[in-house]
């Protein structure tokens, strides 16, 4: 099966316009867009790399789950208008210059290693993923669901209006 | 199946306790939920025990997620009791401030059923997942008070900054996992031995992770958050804050940098060198300026990490035991004496209005003659003065590493450990030996032996620990030849 | 076919695009969701590691990848969370202006 | 002999938790009955164990095992020997003196209970240091002699210069136990134990370089402890004490432990000649600089203190020529007759209610008699005045210093025992002849209870006979003969006492008494001359004209000068060189934080990019040093 690179090339750049576009907004709401934007365009990537079913979890918690928590944050909280400076941090200026330089060099030396890598698409089909998710690593996926359950009840400790007793 | 809920009894435990705290917390009355901590701390009881009992079992269970072994059973007792001596300095301190839920103590067990985890974890993904249940829950903690402004600040850095942290960690988890095709520590371990991981990335990813590790247990340049954190946080959290999280990840560093990545020393053991000196010297130097208390705590953990990461580099030069029992030790003492020093400003701020400012420390030695006296012998063992558990750890450590051919960097722990004597005395004289300016407003009724009790303990093990140190020692080492299979 | 090294690119620009983009905005909201962004940086790398470096076990990356998932939901969670408390009592959502605690 | 041993360290101990928890509440005036109590029973279990020692019973006992895992070994134990007679010799006599003479003189304090706490605590300690049978035991008892130290010269801490002694006295001893514990570790790292016997066992095997290292590290810590220079500064500010302390703890007992510590380790100082040269160098550097800062204190406990680091640079500069028989010899007598100094210069202070100048005095010879000869007692011991005991110690120092080829060191000791002699009677005859200076105070004085002056006569004994008793004959005495057993490896060849020897203490017996003369002519009798004299005795002042140019002369050519140095090396040297080191030191750290602390804005981003900084560094150096 061969695969042509435009997609990928493709795919990829909307990844990287709608991620600087989340960043570059001042509105809130159109920075989640961007998000849910890039996210979508993530999954197209999965897709390419022969992981539907990464690809499908990825739609539902990220474009679902997550952004529309991160959009009802912005709707419950209200934001300020103003000139550029009163979203941006004044050291954003001084810190793009290392990122940039860091990112170049680490990208270069990172993409140019080596690697062992094979010629053909090694992602298992969907059941040896899950065998591999409910049986191999069982242990850690029962912790994980102590994560969420930590993240609810934080949320709600956080968050929730006292009940006065 | 049955080894496998052997293996993970204690951690069962602790949840389970937690959920039951989390379900009847809401069915209770304000007064009654006193006795939510005791639930808590019978479950660490019962869980020490239950860890004691396996002690001399080592096996891996979960399809190799966990080990349980010496090493394991070290770590998971020291937790445990930590926990255990964390809910005790709570209860008063949570209630007087009108936040007293279930909440809280759940939150501990979490967090130290994560650290737990992290301890016993032999798989990146056990490791990691086991890593954010303990993140998450301490920035819960951080947080805790959240009608007042400077906890929410604390939760609000942790979360920014460990965030952060998690992600290089991660990322070197990714690349570690990727040029391997593995996520357990011994196949990574060989993968990388056999030579077949272009060697670059694979530099970069271990920085990454030395960065990730050094972020967790508040190493220069990763450790801004933690002064802030510590005096932002609720004092007793604040006082689990700087204990917990750093056994746990010292417990599953040590893994890492042995197990994984011992035999890339080469490429790990000049950025520890280089962040041990700076952690020493910035934890030293600011603990110097520092007006208030529970701030110059934090620098002071931080030049307690700087100590713990020569006992790094002293492990990472030989490849030989030495260096780990010592950091062992080390937590074990630094853990009784970090939550006894918290406890007593605990204390002080349940029974006065007490701001937790070095200034309001005047003439606590003679209205509080028991509080100040255990606060002397924390400073001492802070210090490192003899006979306290403190000498004992840092003379251990320190000669491990000048067993490891770094004279000179003990000649600079030592002194960096005489620099710090200048801001523990400080505590000292301004208890004993200055006159109050204007006397602490006392609290009716701020007396707890719950608070007593968990000051008792950390007392007996820093002097035990002091005067009878070898079977901890004993334990630590045999933990760590277990580890390494020395 | 697309070289992996393609993949291992565009997860690492991805990665420092968000971490300046938590350096560099004020609004909480906005810095997690730069967190998130770099979540999904590191999934790029483990699946297409997953899918082109050959193992005994392949998948394990795709299995990585479920567990961020979860992670990135908690931490979204506990960030919004925390981003709630903190305009209940301020009545704003800037980062910077948080330096009670300083030196 | 075991149950002594133990009993000895342990009854002050439980006498202090006892009076240190009761004592508020219980015992109040009465807290002395305990302490005294305990430490006379410790004295007599001492000369108990002083005998058995004496006939020849030496003891070494593994109480338990302190640190045992694996290759780290430590044990607790106690080992009693001839080195171990002499210091309890010294520590349990004027120890128990000094707990017999606090009653009298802290009678009335506020903190009556705690100082005897203290001082309890202090005699455990002490004991522990000396029956110790390891570094490292001996390490832990060293900071905690160091630390009842600091408790009791910030005893009267609402006085802020007592605070700030202490605090002085704490930061100075960080700065040499620093040096002792990094020798303890080398120690330990190189033989892979810490037993006495075990590492002089292996004291051949050691290579020079380390061998040197390791004894100048110990030497460090000697040089805190036992206040040579330039670590010497905290003692003369410790007299901000209670007097009972600077006799017992900064002069008879506690500085001496880096004495007792370089004897101890003998075996290993001997194998460095290096270092060996270097403590007799600072020995004798510090004898003779805090001698002549002696010369011009007025404060009379300042020029005890002086004299006391003075003694003690003696008695290093005796164990760096390898007199070590000498130089613990010196001990013994300095312990005496400096602990007796203190307490006579207490029960002075005492009489004038609290009075220190010693301008202000004068003419006492006859208010306090007893005081008055027990001084003259202690201060002709000190002189070296013939018979006496400092006589025949300081004797014994000099004359190997000047036998073992050292004669520039010879010459520097000498003119130090000059310069003790004058500067002891400068102060006997400031204090005790003479008019009263200060009527008001003089008026009021009068001899302390019996219960301080009992203490003097009876330690005024020892100071006087304990140099006949043990160092007579010279060279063969019984000194030399009971140590021999714990020095045997380590000591030259004994010498006879031939004509060269009887010459050398001839001379140095002179000198002593030519400096007593001295005194007295400048402080006796040239005082009353332009005063009274001029006034009354025109004629006669012009007759004693001529004599009195002469003086001038005298004093602008020789006196003068000197005095000028003395008074510059303690102003420049001791105030603004080493204390603005140490003062120095802690701004320069605060300083150092101060640099740090704008990193800490308390701005969340700000932290990110730090962190990120520190990644992008520690990648930049990767790559540089793999380059």
């Amino acid at each position: 099966m061969e695969f042509s690179p435009i997609p990928f090339y493709i795919v990829s750049a909307l990844v990287i316009i709608c991620a600087i576009a989340m960043i570059y907004f001042k509105e809130l709401i159109y920075s989640a867009l961007s998000m849910v934007a890039c996210f979508m365009a993530i999954a197209g990537i999965y897709i390419l790399l022969n992981a539907e079913l990464v690809a499908g979890a990825q739609v539902l918690i990220y474009v679902a789950a997550i952004s529309i928590l991160v959009i009802f944050a912005i709707m419950l909280t209200r934001h300020r208008k103003g000139d550029f400076w009163l979203f941006f941090h004044r050291q954003s200026v001084v810190t793009l210059p290392f990122v940039v330089v860091a990112g170049i060099v680490l990208t270069v030396v990172l993409a140019t290693a080596a690697y062992d890598s094979s010629e053909e698409a090694l992602n298992p089909p969907d059941e040896e993923m899950a065998r591999l998710l409910f049986q191999d690593y069982s242990f850690p996926f029962e912790v994980l669901s102590l994560v969420l359950l930590v993240a609810i009840m934080g949320a709600i400790l956080l968050a929730m209006r006292e009940r006065r007793r | 199946m049955q080894r496998e809920l052997i293996a993970v009894m204690p951690e069962l435990m602790l949840v389970g306790t937690a959920i039951i705290i989390l379900l009847i917390d809401p069915m209770l009355p304000a007064t009654g939920r006193r006795g939510l901590s005791w639930l808590g701390i019978f479950a660490c009881v019962t869980a020490i025990f239950s860890t004691w009992f396996v002690r001399a079992e080592e096996y891996s269970s979960f399809s190799s997620a966990i080990a349980i072994d010496r090493y394991v059973v070290f770590f998971k007792i020291l937790l445990l009791v930590v926990a255990i001596m964390a809910m005790l300095l709570s209860e008063k301190h949570l209630a007087l401030r009108g936040r007293l839920l279930g909440d809280y103590y759940a939150l501990i067990l979490f967090t130290t059923t994560g650290m737990m985890v992290m301890a016993a974890s032999i798989d990146l993904i056990t490791f990691f997942v086991g890593l954010e249940l303990m993140a998450l829950s301490t920035y819960l903690l951080a947080g805790f008070f959240r009608y007042e402004e400077r906890s929410i600040e604390a939760g609000l850095k942790y979360f920014v900054t460990g965030s952060f942290a998690s992600l290089f960690l991660l990322f070197g988890m990714a690349w570690l996992y990727g040029m391997t095709g593995s996520t357990n520590f011994e196949e990574i371990g060989d993968v990388i031995r056999a030579g077949a991981v272009p060697g670059d990335a694979l530099a970069i990813a271990i920085i990454m992770l030395v960065a990730g590790f050094g972020f967790k247990v508040a190493a220069a340049p990763f450790h801004n958050w933690a002064p802030d954190v510590y005096q932002g946080a609720p004092t007793p959290a604040a006082a689990f804050l700087a204990v917990g999280p750093k056994i746990g990840s010292f417990a599953v560093l040590i893994k890492v940098f042995t197990i994984m990545l011992g035999g890339e020393s080469g490429t790990w053991l000049m950025p520890v060198i280089a962040m041990s000196i700076a952690t020493m010297l910035i934890g030293a130097t600011l603990a110097l300026v520092q007006r208030d208390l529970k701030r110059m705590l934090g620098y002071s953990s931080i030049a307690h990490v700087g100590y713990l990461l020569l006992g790094v580099v002293a492990f990472g030069e030989t490849g030989s035991s030495f260096g780990q029992a010592a950091i062992l030790f080390y937590l074990a003492v630094y853990a009784f004496m970090n939550m006894g020093a918290f406890g007593v400003l605990v204390y002080l701020a349940n029974r006065t209005r007490f701001g937790d400012s070095l200034d309001e420390m005047m003439g606590v030695g003679r209205r509080f003659p028991a509080a100040a006296a255990i606060m002397t012998l924390f400073m001492l063992s802070l210090t490192g003065i003899p006979p306290t558990a403190g000498f004992v750890a840092k003379f251990y450590l320190f000669a491990s590493v000048v067993d490891a051919g770094f004279a000179w960097l003990a000649v600079l722990g030592v002194l960096f450990s005489v620099v710090s004597a200048f801001f523990y005395l400080r505590v000292i004289v301004y208890m004993y030996m200055r006159d109050p300016e204007a006397e602490l407003q006392g609290v009716p009724a701020g007396s707890s032996w719950d608070l007593n009790l968990g000051l008792g303990i950390a007392t007996a093990g820093v002097i035990l620990l002091g005067i009878l140190p070898s079977p901890v020692i004993s334990a630590a080492q045999d933990a760590v030849v277990r580890v390494l299979g020395i | 076919m697309t070289p992996l090294q393609h993949y291992l690119a565009l997860a690492t620009i991805l990665f420092f695009i968000g971490a300046w983009g938590m350096m560099a905005r004020r609004n909480i909201i906005m810095v997690i969701m730069c967190i998130e962004l770099m979540l999904n940086a590191v999934n790029i790398s483990l699946v297409a590691f997953s899918n082109y470096m050959p193992s005994p076990v392949p998948g394990r990356g795709e299995v990585f990848v479920f567990f961020v998932f979860g992670l990135s939901a908690a931490e979204a969670a506990v960030g919004l969370g925390i981003a709630i408390a903190l305009y209940r009592l301020r009545e704003r959502l800037s980062v910077d202006e948080l330096d009670g605690m300083k030196g | 002999m075991k149950a002594a041993a133990i009993l000895i360290p342990l009854l002050p101990m439980t006498s202090f938790i006892i009076t240190g928890l009761l004592g508020k509440r219980y015992f109040r005036e009465k807290s002395h009955y305990l302490p005294v109590a305990a430490v006379a029973a410790s004295w007599l279990l001492s000369m108990f164990v002083i005998v058995q020692v004496e006939r020849g019973e030496t003891l070494s006992w593994q109480i338990y095992s302190w640190i045992a895992a694996g290759n780290f070994n430590v044990d607790v134990g106690i080992q009693i020997d001839q080195l171990t007679a002499v210091m309890l010799l010294v520590v349990s006599t004027v120890g128990f003196m000094v707990h017999v003479y606090s009653i009298g003189y802290m009678k009335g304090d506020p903190g009556y209970y705690r100082f005897f706490a203290y001082l309890n605590l202090f005699m455990f300690s002490m004991y522990m240091l000396v029956l110790a049978n390891n570094f490292l035991l001996l390490y832990v008892f060293w900071e905690a002699v160091g630390l009842c130290s600091y408790l009791l010269i910030a005893f009267w801490y609402p006085k802020v210069s007592a605070a700030n002694a202490g605090t002085k006295a704490f930061l100075v001893n960080r700065v040499g136990d620093f040096g002792f514990g990094l020798g303890v570790i080398l120690i330990f790292v190189t033989l892979g134990t810490l037993n006495y016997t075990a590492v002089f066992g292996h004291a051949g095997d050691i290579g020079t370089g380390t061998l040197t290292a390791i004894t100048l590290l110990l030497f460090v810590g000697a040089v805190g402890k036992s206040a040579q220079f330039p670590l010497h500064v905290w003692l003369p500010d410790a007299m901000e004490g209670p007097t009972p302390v600077s006799s017992l703890i900064h002069a008879a007992t506690m500085v001496n432990a880096g004495v007792y510590m370089v004897a101890r380790s003998s075996p290993l100082f001997f194998e460095s000649t290096t270092t060996m040269f270097i403590v007799a160098l600072v020995g004798t550097f510090t004898a003779i600089f805090a001698a002549s800062i002696a010369l011009v204190q007025n404060d009379i406990k300042k020029v005890l203190a002086y004299s006391t680091v003075s003694q003690l640079g003696f008695m290093f500069a005796a164990l760096g020529v390898g007199a070590w028989v000498a130089g613990l010899f010196h001990l013994v007598a300095h312990g005496f007759f400096k602990g007796l100094l203190f307490l006579a210069s207490g029960s002075v202070i005492h009489a004038l209610g609290g009075e220190q100048d010693m301008r202000n005095m004068g003419g006492l010879k006859n208010k306090i008699k007893i005081t008055y000869w027990t001084f003259i007692i202690g201060a002709l011991a000190i002189a070296g005045f013939p018979g006496l005991a400092g006589f025949f110690s300081k004797d014994a120092i000099l004359e190997q210093v000047f036998l073992g080829g050292y004669w520039y060191f010879w010459i520097v000791a000498i003119t130090t025992s000059f310069m003790t002699a004058f500067y002891m009677f400068r102060l006997i005859f400031m204090t005790f002849h003479g008019e009263p200076r200060d009527l008001k105070a003089f008026g009021h004085a009068h001899e302390s209870p019996r219960v301080m002056w009992v203490p003097l006569v009876v330690l005024a004994v020892p100071s006087a006979l304990i140099g006949l008793a043990l160092g007579f004959p010279p060279g063969a005495g019984h000194i030399d003969s009971f140590l021999r057993p714990v020095f045997e490896e380590v000591l030259g060849a004994e010498h006879h006492f031939g004509l060269l020897e009887g010459g050398l203490m001839a001379f140095s017996a002179l000198i002593g008494i030519v400096g007593i003369l001295a005194a007295w002519r400048m402080y006796v009798i040239r005082p009353d001359l332009p005063v009274k004299t001029g006034a009354r005795f025109q004629g006669a002042y012009r007759v004693l004209l001529n004599k009195y140019w002469i003086d001038e002369i005298y004093f602008a050519l020789i006196i003068n000068p000197v005095r000028a140095l003395s008074r510059g090396l303690w102003r420049f040297v001791d105030i603004n060189i080493i204390d603005g080191f140490v003062n120095g030191s802690a701004l320069f750290f605060r300083g150092v934080g101060n640099l740090f602390r704008p990193a800490h804005s308390g701005k969340v981003q700000s932290y990110l990019f730090t962190m990120f900084l520190g990644l992008l560094v520690l990648l930049a150096a990767y790559w540089i040093l793999t380059l």
